[in-house]
């Protein structure tokens, strides 16, 4: 149990997936304007994140392992990832419009993106037992929400701010995310 | 390679005006994530040079024959093949490097400047013109990634290409080579690079 | 005892003791008035008279041309030497009837005094007061009558009488109620009447001891009405205020005092509304505070409507060499003017003439987030954000954080440290959210 | 606030003009021009850098004391570290063609801050750098005062400490005691358990930063803050409540790990930060509800790090990390307006 | 290394594996594809694609994208975005099978000369230096309550960088750049600024409805409504109602020198003829 808090609280704070290893860090430039989208796309890629962790230990250790093809592992995984991901936002067109103009227009930009690719690639490298892996996906994906959710506040002030011309968008962006980065350290050590 | 000579605008694009990293914003994790020393950052980029023209290549080959429905699945098993072999061939030569570069080689797999070349030019365009512009792209992503190394390395360690530069005096600003080192210095070289497109307009 | 009053709001130095012993005096009859058609909120009147017609004092020149509006009246009489338009002090020009005087202000007819008032019925009540033009005489010059005929549902169960006099430098309300006691207690009971409610409040602000004195000693024969002094605070005089302060009720958002049981009036009114119910008076004067350190002789002035502020200015000494603001109304929500032509009107509670000494010199700095306007804000606002995202042009977000619930008193901007117009900026909010939505009204309609 | 009347140095011609009283009607004199402006035209006397320099001098004592407690040297490092601030400030404004901002007080203040928050031997050119990072990428990188979204001086400082972590960690003790180096109370607590007398810590006759050990003169510069309300009380007071209430149950469960709550209030640069970093105004919330919340948060973190994180001290790591919560605390802790119904 | 035989098990599980799932995956997806297939308008995007993209607004949609959601909706016509130049146009009908409505290209026009030096001032004004802004506290500096009151509210609203402040502090129109969206005249709190064909050219640019000597009073390129030009056309085309002379361009044919020489104040003035040519 005190292993599933640790996992949680490393992948949310000390090790935050987008300010500490660099994550998905096309969405967390590119949807992090407005609040409201934001939230929207960290429960979508938590859902996703989580949903993979489970797949891809699954296909890790019944059929890479198994057939000892370790190396085909980034194949698989992201064919595995893609096809999920598509399955999921079909469904969820056809079931719900609503949930679907909330959290699936933000499933295909999820798909191709290195933070689902890197939660599997993470799990199998730390070694995870199933529970741990979709914990860790799970926790993967906070980690992402805060961070995204964060920036889009911040990004929100600064639609106020008289943010000078060449920085505005990515750049200050940028600049925001190392003082969060900074503000992050602090942790450092805590696990 | 005659193609090369009658479309060089094809290729300088990707050095500047559609610069990966700086104009377009995309590759971004690697971007951050591997520039903490010059020499990897080069690395980073040759994978991708090899991935990006290689895919290119067998998908501009390939493109009337894949079906528009599932494009994507099948550029991304072709893009994640030669990552594999990327990978493979880097963990082989330099096992340092590939050390240091971790899970950001195979990552290159869901690199949006590769699936972006392919979905937005290798596969409506033939051969030669496919390799020219995915040369141009990878060119000018590993140019920007071994300066954001280079200046990343040279105020966090000292050195450039592990080339002692600073004097022996200088203290090395450790945070250039950790996190916030990479957000900053990428900010602030994209903000340069719009004020410097910004004068060459005018 | 602790004293009443609502949460927030600002204390700004009061400045009143530069006319607050001042006993009232009476203007001379002018030689000329201007009397604008729209004086008022609601509808403009249509003028009855023609150039070169003769009236008299008193007699209706202008009607009302909707419910939502109120009649104007010659308040000398003489000829209409032309209407047209002239400086108004409400915006920058206005349609006026301008009458030259013969001198004599001769009546239209004798006012006797009809003793007799208790025995009218609410509706002769509310007409006569609609007759006789009486509109909101604290500022914002709503017609009365129109408070005065609440629909059914609405029950009404307590009348509130503004003297609170919240604004620095002005004193009319002040006088009224020391000099005018019986007559403010006796339009108050007719006003209580016209609504039959049993329960009189009048709320008058701490710094006034000697008003709030003369109100007790005029209202001590009627158990049913209480005088409640109040804690020095602006914007207490606003209706919303001063209802929260002196019964404890918050009226809703977008709503109206009605909605709670409550209907407030200023003391100028219920002066006006004694004369008109008793004397059968229209209102064609009213007290002007004549203020600030522009002015030679601070003085309360009972001025005929109409009347140019030159006059005025003139009756009390001038104006100082380094007077630079002539502002009609208070100095935080008056209105400043270009011009001494404009005339008096009915909603015309002052005249402040300030000198480069006391004028503010704005030097805007950014906003540091510091949230005194927060603070300070009586209806609860951000008016930090609210003037930020309306100068970004962001109107959903201005709205939705209450923009059009501002009340446009300027406590925000008078704490500021950062001298932002912040009132300013809300106003040009709100004017383009109205205008937004009415373009979508129109739109889908 | 008969302030509202001082004399103000006016421009406006109308001073020319003789607004004698005359007739209606006539034109020939030129009218007097009058001043249009919006309401409300009084005004309170406080402004931005009335605001910004009252602080610095609510911090002087202290900064006095660090220079009496660690030597003459400490004003070296203070005036390196002001110097870039207002010199970094001077040349941004330039670049961006802007007036200068360097009156307001915000750079002196950014510059005086980071070095309170140094140890009394660190380096001067590297403050200057820290004060060079803090306005530049701390402020005017957002905007320039009021925009930036976390506190420029903490910034700096932890751009230092990410850089230099070994230079920013090692103490000297103060003039008069027998030792070139020492530890601070958080750090002799963390790593060998050893505590600190109470009256030293504060009086402040202990290790630490150059601004940060007597916790009585931080103390009096920051009531003087909350009694000129130039800082918000509810901020001090719901950051070191938390700090007190969640350090003393720590403290009940276990107290041969957890230092007491009182050690926690006076140790480290706690008061400062309390008084003079966490509340202010730019980078703090706004609405009343927000600044508990702030305060509240700050406390957690500061708990946290200094109990179970790997380093000894995390005043600053708890205010920079909340200053990224102040956008959305502000955005969900508005204020219900007047007459608002209960939804 | 392994022997042989092992890689081939290698490479043939691989093949095998990967194939399988690749199988597996294109069966269900292609599935899904059928079953849950949501049917969207592909027209959408090809019509935002031919918009001009400057999301200015005027067609009263958020932006371009929106507007051609509604248009390719059928609930609104083409003609609501007057920026749509006529290539653009007839591609977007040709898509959409409507007709093009063709019209004048029309551009906006400042019905105001009071410059600075020009119009009195009757005060100093303090506070926003904005149009919309200084309508709150006595409209400003100038006198005149009709004109321009100078702080280019229309300037910034402008998408097209096409309208300027002059040295006397009225906005000048470039026609050139001008695409007649309107936003200007939006903008503009006195109502200075008209839209009108470009084949419109003699204008009188005044507002102010004051009488010949209120009107002078404020402002010396007043129109004073003397009459001289409607007696110089007689009466054909020009026709002066509360005291201003106003164009009637449907009826106005004649030479264009006369009225703009007689009027005395000069209010009556040719514009952009020269660059139309």
């Amino acid at each position: 149990m005190a292993n599933l808090v640790i996992i949680f609280l490393s992948a949310v704070i000390v090790n935050n997936y987008v300010l500490v290893n660099f994550l998905g860090i096309c969405p967390f430039v590119g949807v992090s304007k407005k609040i409201g989208p934001a939230i929207s796309m960290g429960m979508a890629t938590t859902f996703v994140m989580t949903l993979t962790a489970a797949v891809a230990w699954l296909v890790n250790r019944y059929i890479l392992e198994g057939l000892n093809l370790q190396f085909l592992q980034t194949v698989s995984f992201i064919l595995v990832i893609a096809s999920l991901v598509q399955l999921v936002e079909m469904f969820i067109k056809k079931v719900s419009k609503p949930l679907y103009d909330a959290l699936g227009i933000f499933l295909p930009l999820i798909t191709t993106n290195c933070a689902i690719l890197g939660v599997a690639l993470f799990l199998v490298l730390k070694e995870y037992n199933f529970i741990e892996s979709i914990i860790f996906g799970f926790s993967a994906g906070v980690g992402f929400t805060l961070a995204i959710v964060i920036m889009a506040g911040i990004r929100e002030e600064l639609e106020l701010a008289d943010v000078p011309e060449y920085f505005k968008g990515a750049p200050i962006t940028m600049i925001v995310a190392g003082c969060l980065a900074l503000a992050f350290m602090g942790f450092s050590g805590l696990i | 390679m005659a193609s090369k000579t009658s479309h060089p605008k094809e290729f300088l694009k990707g050095l500047w005006d559609e610069n990966p990293v700086l104009r377009m914003l995309l590759g971004l994790c690697p971007t951050l994530a591997v520039t903490n020393s010059a020499i990897n950052g080069f690395s980073m980029g040759l994978a991708v040079i090899f991935t990006l023209v290689m895919s290119s290549a067998i998908i501009s080959l390939a493109r009337n024959i894949i079906p528009k429905e599932v494009r994507i699945p099948t550029f991304i098993i072709v893009i994640a093949t030669f990552v594999t072999i990327a990978d493979k061939m880097l963990a082989a030569h330099v096992p340092d490097i590939s050390k240091a570069l971790g899970p950001f080689v195979p990552l290159i797999v869901v690199n949006c400047i590769i699936l972006g070349r392919q979905e937005a030019f290798a596969s409506k365009n033939p051969v030669g013109r496919s390799v020219i512009d995915a040369l141009g792209m990878s060119i000018g992503f590993t140019i920007t990634l071994t300066i954001l190394g280079s200046i990343r390395e040279l105020l966090g360690v000292g050195t450039i290409f592990a080339v002692q530069i600073m004097p022996l005096s200088f203290e090395p600003w450790m945070v250039m080579v950790l996190q916030p080192g990479a957000f900053l210095t990428l900010g602030l070289m994209i903000g340069i690079s719009n004020w410097l497109n910004a004068r060459r307009a005018k | 005892m602790k004293l009443k009053t609502f949460k927030k709001g600002v204390h700004p130095e009061e400045y009143k003791f530069l006319s607050e012993h001042k006993t009232l005096e009476r203007l001379p009859i002018p030689e000329e008035v201007f009397i604008p058609v729209h004086q008022h909120i609601g509808a403009p009147c249509r003028p009855l008279v023609e150039k070169g017609q003769t009236v008299k004092t008193g007699e209706i020149i202008g009607q009302s041309t909707g419910f939502v509006s109120s009649p104007i009246h010659a308040t000398i009489s003489g000829t209409v030497k032309t209407i047209d338009n002239f400086p108004h002090p409400l915006g920058i020009n206005g349609l006026m009837i301008h009458i030259t005087g013969d001198g004599k202000d001769e009546w239209i007819k004798s006012f006797d005094e009809t003793s007799n008032w208790e025995n009218l019925l609410t509706d002769e009540i509310v007409d006569l007061v609609q007759k006789a033009g009486i509109v909101g005489l604290g500022g914002a010059a709503f017609p009365t009558h129109v408070k005065l005929s609440p629909s059914k549902e609405k029950k009404i169960d307590t009348f509130v009488l503004n003297g609170c006099e919240c604004e620095p430098y002005l004193t009319a309300d002040h006088r009224m109620m020391v000099e005018q006691s019986e007559e403010v207690a006796l339009g108050t009971r007719i006003l209580m009447k016209a609504l039959n409610v049993s329960r009189g409040v009048i709320g008058v602000e701490n710094n006034k001891p000697d008003a709030i004195a003369a109100m007790e000693k005029a209202t001590s024969a009627f158990n049913n009405i209480e005088v409640i002094p109040l804690k020095v605070k602006y914007p207490q005089g606003a209706e919303k205020m001063l209802i929260k302060a002196v019964i404890n009720r918050n009226v809703p958002t977008g709503g109206l005092p009605l909605d709670v049981g409550v209907v407030v009036n200023n003391v100028g009114t219920a002066i006006a509304v004694a004369e008109a119910v008793t004397k059968n008076k229209p209102l064609i004067e009213r007290v002007v505070s004549i203020t600030g350190d522009g002015i030679k002789e601070p003085k309360n002035v009972i001025a005929r409507i109409g009347t140019p502020f030159q006059n005025l200015i003139d009756f009390c000494g001038g104006l100082t060499d380094n007077t630079v603001k002539i502002i009609m109304g208070g100095p935080m929500m008056g209105i400043t003017q270009h011009t001494l032509n404009v005339p008096v009107i009915k909603a015309t509670s002052g005249i402040l003439c300030l000198t480069d000494l006391s004028v503010i010199k704005h030097k805007e700095y950014p906003c540091i987030q510091c949230g005194t306007c927060i603070g300070a804000c009586p209806m609860n606002l951000l008016p930090t954000r609210l003037a930020r995202f309306a100068q970004v042009e962001n109107w959903q977000m201005a709205e939705d954080l209450g923009i059009l619930n501002c009340v446009e008193c300027g406590s925000c901007a008078f704490v500021c440290p950062s001298q932002i117009p912040l009132v300013q900026r809300i106003r040009i909010g709100k004017l383009r959210i109205n205008e937004m939505k009415r373009k979508a009204k129109l739109a889908t309609v | 606030m008969e302030d509202t009347k001082q004399p103000i140095p006016n421009e406006e011609p109308a001073n020319t003009e003789k607004p004698k009283p005359k007739p209606v009607g006539k034109e020939k004199k030129p009218e007097p021009q009058y001043l249009l402006s919006s309401s409300p035209h009084m005004a309170t006397i406080d402004r931005v850098p009335k605001i910004m320099w009252t602080v610095i001098a609510a911090l002087m004592p202290a900064v006095v004391y660090g220079m009496y407690n660690f030597g003459f040297n400490v004003l070296l490092t203070v005036l390196a570290s002001v110097i870039a601030a207002v010199a970094t400030e001077i040349v941004i404004n330039k670049m961006r063609g802007r007036e200068s901002s360097v009156a307001d007080g915000s750079a002196v203040l950014t510059g005086l801050l980071l070095t309170m928050t140094l140890p009394p031997a660190f380096p001067k050119a590297y403050a200057a750098v820290g004060a060079v990072f803090a306005i530049a990428i701390g402020k005017q990188i957002f905007g320039g005062l009021g925009y930036n979204i976390f506190n420029p001086a903490l910034l700096g400082r932890a751009f230092l400490q990410a850089s230099f972590s070994v230079k920013i960690t090692t103490w000297t003790a103060p003039v008069g005691i027998d030792a070139i180096t020492t530890a601070t109370p958080l750090g002799s607590f963390k790593f060998e358990k050893i505590m600190t007398p109470y009256f030293d810590m504060f009086m402040g006759k202990i290790g630490g930063c150059i601004g940060e050990t007597s916790a009585l003169l931080i103390i009096i510069g920051g009531v003087y803050l909350l009694v000129k309300k130039y800082a918000d009380w509810r901020i001090p007071a719901s950051y070191l409540g938390t700090v007190f209430i969640l350090g003393g149950l720590l403290w009940i469960i276990n107290p041969e790990q957890y230092p007491d709550p009182v050690f926690h209030l006076f140790s480290g640069g706690l008061m400062l930060g309390a008084f003079f970093m966490a509340t202010d105004m730019v980078t703090s919330p706004v609405t009343p509800k927000g600044t508990w919340i702030y305060g509240f948060g700050m406390g957690a973190v500061l708990i946290i790090i200094r109990l179970f994180g790997g380093l000894p001290e995390g005043v600053m790591y708890s205010i920079l990390f909340m200053n990224a919560f102040v956008p959305l605390i502000n955005r969900y802790t508005r204020p219900k307006i007047f007459g608002e119904l209960k939804k | 290394m392994v022997d042989s035989s092992l890689i081939y098990a290698d490479i043939i599980g691989a093949v095998l594996s990967m194939g399988g799932l690749g199988l597996i995956f294109s069966i269900l997806i292609t599935l899904a594809n059928k079953k849950l297939h949501v049917e969207e308008n592909p027209q959408i995007e090809i019509v935002a694609d031919l918009l001009p993209g400057a999301n200015c607004g005027s067609c009263g949609y958020a932006g371009c994208a929106n507007f051609a959601e509604n248009l390719t909706g059928g609930k609104t016509q083409l003609s609501a975005c007057p920026v749509c130049g006529p290539d653009a146009a007839e591609k977007i009908a040709r898509i959409l099978g409507v007709e093009v409505e063709s019209g004048e290209r029309r551009v906006a026009i400042v019905m105001c000369q009071g410059g600075d030096g020009t119009v009195k001032k009757k005060a100093d004004y303090e506070g926003i230096q904005s149009c919309i802004g200084a309508t709150f506290v006595g409209g400003g500096e100038r006198a005149c309550s009709y004109g321009c009151m100078g702080y280019g509210d229309c300037v910034t609203v402008c998408p097209f960088d096409a309208i300027h402040m002059n040295d006397k502090g009225i906005p000048v129109v470039d026609r050139a750049k001008c695409t007649g969206c309107g936003n200007c005249v939006e903008a503009c709190p006195r109502n200075v600024i008209e839209l009108h064909p470009l084949s419109h050219h003699v204008f009188v640019l005044c507002r102010n409805k004051d009488n010949g000597k209120n009107s002078r009073a404020v402002c010396s390129a007043a129109c004073i409504g003397c009459k001289i030009c409607e007696k110089a056309v007689d009466g054909i085309g020009f026709n002066v109602t509360d005291n201003l002379a106003v164009v009637d361009h449907e009826k106005y044919t004649r030479e264009l020198v006369l009225p703009t020489e007689k009027c005395p104040t000069k209010c009556i003035v040719i514009v952009g003829k020269a660059d139309e040519k």
